[in-house]
């Protein structure tokens, strides 16, 4: 098997930043490799992919976790006309040992291109090019060792956290557990698509917002806390004294709400937590002095996603505070409130957020049994056409 | 060969990340105090026990062969008892307990050409997707893009040398994958001109109905072309988003003249401070020119550059675009102003200058 | 009997204002320095030539007879020279150049009944329209709820005792013909019935396609009603604006036992601080309970009197729901939050809270 | 005639404000204010109004000016069977003489009810209650003393303008002046509908916005300036010692873009006008020590309305500055480009803040000939879906 000349692809191999050029030259014994470098220079030639739609694959009894891939210049490269992605379910805020690692290596290498991403957008760790055949293979091998696929398709996609509280003071609950028993809750869900779209589910721990829920998920629970923060008064004089953080400026002047206030000459910090919005800044900015409070929980929020169809939304508060305690009930009561009501009257391939805004968010909350709240809106409406209910 | 199952399972759902946890976060569980950022890439989490566990960030270009898989996990056993994890934006991160291996670890690591740094306020991994690696959406390739870009930006992932963190992200086409939406800077591939439609072979491969309801412009018409049921596009309502493609395989977007890079700026998700954003047009187009982008790497780094100056400690990019105003971002930036930064989907009307609050420009 | 005119005039336009100015105006016109509100409804404009003019603000119901027209301007003869005008709210204001005439003109017009006031941060006269009087549309009538109103507001009209001025303006029906809908308090009066549709005089009396197009939300079909050419409601995508009955007699929306008044809040149109806002919905509904619309009335007061405690000094009230938060503002005023206060109209997604600011409740 | 019994109405006679009740019966000696009075109780009683549409009534050569009034009650109350209004176009500012308001209550007392509103919404003088046959001899009257009727339908309406230059220091161009010109160059457009729906045009001095044009005119002229705020240092000083003011809480605290800067030491105020968005705040809070800068002119902002049908509008800017000098060439041709648009492409009662949300604002401002700015905005697109013209 001969060498391919990739002349553009090389000038990617140099610079300080790790090349993915050089990694996929590290596969490059395998002939799904060569064939990989040979259509990827033929697009960095002519400007243009050479992939395209095709059949529906996956293993028995799923309907998702393969994403199929066909090229189309199966004489060129015949090696890349079957390339397939195999999603495979990540570790709760991946998190590995080299053994779990090796492990993963060994399947994938046996049955595909050896090519992967760590991980994928959704979360997932991702197989890059599998051939039809190697799917039932590499799926009954990493059922053995304990992995499974994840989600594609109209169905639940794989759940994903922050590392909240394995590496993070301030999360405001278990975001680890709660995507391992969620995730462990709705294998159905997530396996066999049967919603009117798909459906993401991610976690962080706190307003900071670690794996941008309130960007690119249906469902996004993030860390809050109902009481006051944790200000411990001998650690503020630190910040204080050592001088580098300007607290009046930085602190105070950029709280959202306005409601620090900073004596500078007692250098004493006080709160007033009533118009606290619970944003995060002055923790992040003084983590050794503040903390968030101690009545902890999370905010769900719904709704987020990119701009197809109607344009992409941010997710919006459902719930303002919900305590996050394992088995999580409220939670997958709510899911599964939800699920039924936009399995039902969504469209084909239309969102949980433009559903809600197609069918009105007060009746969305009607339907699935929640009262109004004003934390979900940032105004009550400005036009006067209201739909009253007489009947 | 591994041997066959005895008996296939399914469903059995990832596994319980217990198992992957080392013993200093296992006894120090939810029960951290604070954290320090001694160096870039380096964390250190106190936990209340007075324990310290040391995460070392090295970057990774996200796309990786197996081999180097097998590389981090030697070096993890060789470190840190083999215990490591991923970040939200693809970076790997190596746990260690004991503060002298740190610094070794961090040589390792660059010797093997996997840079530490990443945390605080710099410039991390770039969020990306497919591109041509993959994809058969993609307006343009992501790996070559995001190289080329971080060749560029990479002091500040080696330093932490800018007001606040600054987030970049990649996506190949509308779809988003990156979900570049809520970026500081947004790199966004995109197709400028109408799907050509293979009516041959559309009435075989797609659902005409889901077809035309897949366009948010409603520009999709059925319409039956020489004999054949099939569709139409009235191409002065398409504005080119591909969602039909993504629908129908017979209405191809790509084009190597025309497909190039929209760039986005001012997104942003965290709560901290202003409530999430979503990144604003800066530039609606440049050209796609592998394999380096000259024109988007350079566009980039003006935008860094321009905010690294201006920006105040702890305001991101959006945050101090709206301090200083967006004429003047487009002054500052050398930005012009085109008919195509005022928003005309569903809700442009909501952007409007809706009350006389104009920073004047004094004669002359 | 005035003479018929020789020759028809036309498209003369109205006066020029020159003629209707007093002397001291014409002599200081655009060269006022500054101004003082000495005391409510009495104004000193200084010029740069260091006139002074001195303005008195009288109330007026609006409606007025002639005869208070002639008496003002008896009034006007009396104690400025035949100098008058009248203000965008309308209220009248007398100008005078001599500060000695000014208590007994503010005397004078308190005994005719036409009290002194509504500068300064207070309440100033209502903005308003027809209703029962003259307008076939009103879901309420103007005048009486204005009346009912003032007469309670009205300490706050001789009195300059709020945190800043708050604009209260009514219209009868959702074409606001007051413009209420940028009011600090918008009292508005709405229909909660779908149109009775007259089938017989429908085809005579309207044009059928646009009296569909006039609909917002497309409730109203064509439609054959036994034989005859008309149109259908979908009665649940009604949502009683009455556009159609604008449009189209034959469709009636007025209902004695459901009409009544609905009351919005925190709408501003200066630009004083914080830029121009639109009123937000704080009652759906109160009854229409004439003469005296008693619960409007209490509604109003408690809206005030809770700004009045707790606003800040050039707080609109708006601006002062603002800063504590729309929560907070319906604990304080005691008015439930309904499916109603979520708006479910076009842009109603842009209302949604999208971020995690959340100002918690504590438990218990 | 027999005086009508009135007891819901007469409940209204009563309390500090002035009651139109009372101004009623002054003219009651009008057999048709006598019926008014009797259907107005009747509509209190029964909760309801008893107007209704009619035929279209006016003055020969115009289309506007007159609103057509009818009762559904002639039997019981035929003195108003036939109530019109007519709306006849105020002075500049709503000034008047004592002769001038006796002229017009001399015509009216003659041929109509005697009522009127001082003034209408718009900013009419409004005549309420005239009889058809009466409406062309008010009309020849009214000219002859040298006014005219206001607009009324798809025409141009009556313009209206706060006091200005005529009674504030505060005005940056001649609100006064500008309407009387404007009103006079555009009398065709203002008689004859021949627009999509009404066009209304509303002139406020500074940006205090006197007259609420930014939330209910089609064209709102706001006056503003470019240069520096002007101010009086020892002004200033007079407030602080005053000390009835806290100008860092009260005027820097609430400037919007916090571009003042109080030095309490000093007693001295400094502003940075380049980020000053001439919001009036610190004028209005510091009149003897602030005042707007030397180069005025004004923001012209476009599209405001009522709810009716998409939804109520503010305006939006459309020219950040233009300076406000006699003619008024530019901002008339303005108006004609923008009417020549909109009269082609709008449609039936479709306002033109409607029209150019249809048509988009970019092609708006292609159409009439102006340059994008991004003043025009609050922010550019979020949303990618962009008409890329490479023709
Ligand atoms: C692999 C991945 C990109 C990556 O390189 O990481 C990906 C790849 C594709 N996405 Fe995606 N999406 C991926 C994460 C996302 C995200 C980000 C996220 O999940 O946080 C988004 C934006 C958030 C969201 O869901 O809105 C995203 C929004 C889309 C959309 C637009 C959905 C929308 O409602 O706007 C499409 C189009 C569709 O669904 O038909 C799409 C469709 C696709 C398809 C299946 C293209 C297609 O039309 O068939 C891509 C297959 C590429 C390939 O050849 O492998 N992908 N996709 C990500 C999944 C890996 C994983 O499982 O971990
Ligand atoms: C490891 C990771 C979470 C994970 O489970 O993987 C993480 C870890 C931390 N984040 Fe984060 N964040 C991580 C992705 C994010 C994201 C998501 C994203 O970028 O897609 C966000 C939202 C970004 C945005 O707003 O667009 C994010 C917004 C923050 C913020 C808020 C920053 C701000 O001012 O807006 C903080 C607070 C801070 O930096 O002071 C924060 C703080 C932190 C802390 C200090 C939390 C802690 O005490 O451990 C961690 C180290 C910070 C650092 O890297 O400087 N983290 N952090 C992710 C590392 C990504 C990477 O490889 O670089
Ligand atoms: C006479 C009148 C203009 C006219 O040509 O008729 C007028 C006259 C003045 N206005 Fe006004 N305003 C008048 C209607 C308005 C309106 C329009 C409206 O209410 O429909 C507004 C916008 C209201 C809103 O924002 O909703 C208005 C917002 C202001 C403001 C901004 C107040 C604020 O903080 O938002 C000022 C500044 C101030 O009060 O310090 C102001 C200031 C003034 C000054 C002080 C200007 C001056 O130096 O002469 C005048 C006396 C103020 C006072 O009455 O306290 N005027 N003023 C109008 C009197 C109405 C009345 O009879 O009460
Ligand atoms: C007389 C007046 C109310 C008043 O008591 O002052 C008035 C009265 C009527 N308005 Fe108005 N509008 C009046 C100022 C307004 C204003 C306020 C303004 O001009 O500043 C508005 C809101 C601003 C705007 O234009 O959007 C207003 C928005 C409407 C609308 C809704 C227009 C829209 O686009 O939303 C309608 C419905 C229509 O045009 O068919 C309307 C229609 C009407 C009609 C003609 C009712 C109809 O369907 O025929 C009313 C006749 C009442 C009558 O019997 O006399 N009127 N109308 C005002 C005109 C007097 C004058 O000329 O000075
Ligand atoms: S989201 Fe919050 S809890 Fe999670 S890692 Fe980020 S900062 Fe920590
Ligand atoms: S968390 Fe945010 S809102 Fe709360 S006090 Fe700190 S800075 Fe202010
Ligand atoms: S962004 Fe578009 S092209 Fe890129 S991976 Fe996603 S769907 Fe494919
Ligand atoms: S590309 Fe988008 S806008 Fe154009 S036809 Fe396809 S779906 Fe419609
Ligand atoms: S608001 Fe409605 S009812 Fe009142 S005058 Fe205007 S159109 Fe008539
Ligand atoms: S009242 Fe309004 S919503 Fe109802 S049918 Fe008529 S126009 Fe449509
Ligand atoms: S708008 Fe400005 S100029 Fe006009 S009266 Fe009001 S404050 Fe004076
Ligand atoms: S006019 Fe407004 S924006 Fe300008 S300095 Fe004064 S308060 Fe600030």
């Amino acid at each position: 098997m001969t060498e391919r000349k990739t002349p553009l692809l090389d000038e990617l191999e140099t610079g300080p930043w790790p090349s993915f050029v050089r990694e996929i030259k590290k596969s490059a014994k395998s002939p799904m490799v060569q064939d990989l470098l040979g259509q990827l220079e033929r697009s960095y030639q002519e400007k243009i992919g050479h992939w395209k739609h095709g059949g529906l694959v996956g293993v028995k009894g799923y309907g998702g976790g393969v994403i199929g891939r066909y090229n189309d210049l199966p004489q060129e490269f015949p090696e890349v006309s079957e390339f397939h992605t195999v999603r495979v379910n990540q570790p709760s805020g991946w998190f590995y040992t080299s053994d779990a690692l090796r492990t993963l290596c060994d399947i994938w290498g046996r049955h595909g291109s050896g090519l992967t991403n760590m991980h994928g957008s959704t979360g997932d760790i991702v197989f890059l090019g599998a051939k039809t055949a190697e799917l039932e293979p590499i799926f009954s091998e990493l059922t053995q060792a304990g992995f499974d696929l994840g989600g594609s398709g109209s169905d639940m996609r794989t759940p994903s956290c922050c590392a909240g509280p394995a590496r993070c003071e301030w999360a405001c609950y278990d975001t680890m557990n709660f995507t391992y028993d969620i995730t462990q809750a709705f294998q159905d869900e997530l396996h066999r698509p049967a919603f009117p779209y798909k459906f993401k589910i991610k976690a962080a721990g706190c307003p900071n917002d670690c794996v941008a829920s309130v960007a690119r998920s249906d469902l996004a629970l993030i860390g809050t806390w109902r009481d006051a923060i944790q200000i411990d008064p001998a650690a503020v004089r630190a910040y204080a004294q050592d001088g580098k953080l300007d607290i009046q400026r930085d602190v105070a002047g950029r709280c959202p709400t306005q409601c620090i206030s900073w004596d500078a000459k007692a250098q004493a910090l006080a709160i007033d937590d009533e118009n606290c919005v619970k944003c995060m800044h002055c923790i992040n900015a003084m983590p050794k002095a503040l903390s968030p409070g101690k009545d902890r929980g999370a905010t769900v929020l719904v709704g987020a996603k990119a701009p197809i169809v109607e344009g992409a939304l941010l997710a919006s508060v459902l719930v303002p505070f919900v305590k996050m305690e394992a088995p999580y009930d409220d939670i997958k009561e709510l899911l599964n409130a939800m699920w039924e009501l936009w399995s039902e009257h969504g469209k084909n391939r239309e969102r949980i957020g433009e559903f809600i805004q197609r069918i009105g968010l007060g009746n969305f909350l009607e339907q699935i049994g929640l009262d109004p709240a004003p934390e979900m809106v940032t105004q009550p409406r400005t036009n006067p056409y209201i739909y009253y209910d007489l009947n | 060969m591994a041997a066959e199952p005895t008996k296939r399972k399914t469903d059995i759902g990832p596994p319980n990340y217990e198992k992957f946890l080392p013993p200093i976060i296992k006894e120090n569980y939810g029960k951290w105090k604070y954290h320090e950022n001694p160096r870039p890439g380096v964390l250190v989490h106190v936990a209340e026990s007075g324990a310290r566990l040391y995460t070392v960030r090295a970057a990774t270009p996200r796309l990786m062969s197996i081999e180097t898989l097998r590389l981090f996990a030697a070096i993890a056993d060789e470190f840190c008892g083999g215990y490591l994890r991923f970040t939200s934006r693809n970076n790997v991160e190596f746990l260690l307990a004991d503060e002298g291996r740190v610094d070794p670890l961090v040589a390792r690591l660059r010797k093997e050409g996997y840079p530490v740094g990443g945390t605080g306020p710099g410039i991390t991994n770039i969020v990306h997707t497919q591109g041509w690696v993959h994809c058969h959406s993609a307006a343009s390739d992501a790996s070559g893009v995001v190289k080329s870009l971080m060749d560029a930006l990479f002091p500040h992932f080696e330093r932490m040398d800018l007001p606040a963190k600054v987030r970049v992200a990649f996506a190949c086409c509308l779809n988003m994958c990156g979900a570049v939406h809520c970026s500081d800077i947004a790199v966004l591939a995109v197709h400028r001109k109408p799907p050509k439609i293979n009516h041959e072979r559309l009435a075989k491969t797609c659902e005409i109905p889901s077809t035309v309801a897949a366009c948010p412009t409603g520009a999709i018409r059925p319409a039956t072309v020489d004999g054949k049921q099939s569709i139409q596009v009235i191409e002065e309502q398409c504005m080119f988003c591909g969602n039909c493609f993504t629908v129908c395989p017979s209405m191809t977007m790509a084009d190597p003249e025309n497909d190039g890079i929209s760039i986005w700026v001012g997104g942003k998700v965290s709560n901290a401070r202003h409530e999430p954003m979503f990144s604003k047009l800066a530039i609606p187009y440049l050209p796609n020119n592998p394999p380096r982008w000259p024109e988007v790497v350079d566009a980039v780094k003006n935008l860094v550059d321009v905010y690294a100056r201006n920006g105040r400690p702890f305001e991101r990019m959006g945050e101090w675009i709206e301090r200083i105003g967006w004429p003047k971002f487009f002054k500052l930036t050398g930005i012009p102003f085109t008919k195509y930064h005022i928003d005309d989907f569903r809700h442009a009307g909501e952007s409007f200058r809706r009350s006389a609050h104009v920073r004047q420009t004094p004669e002359g």
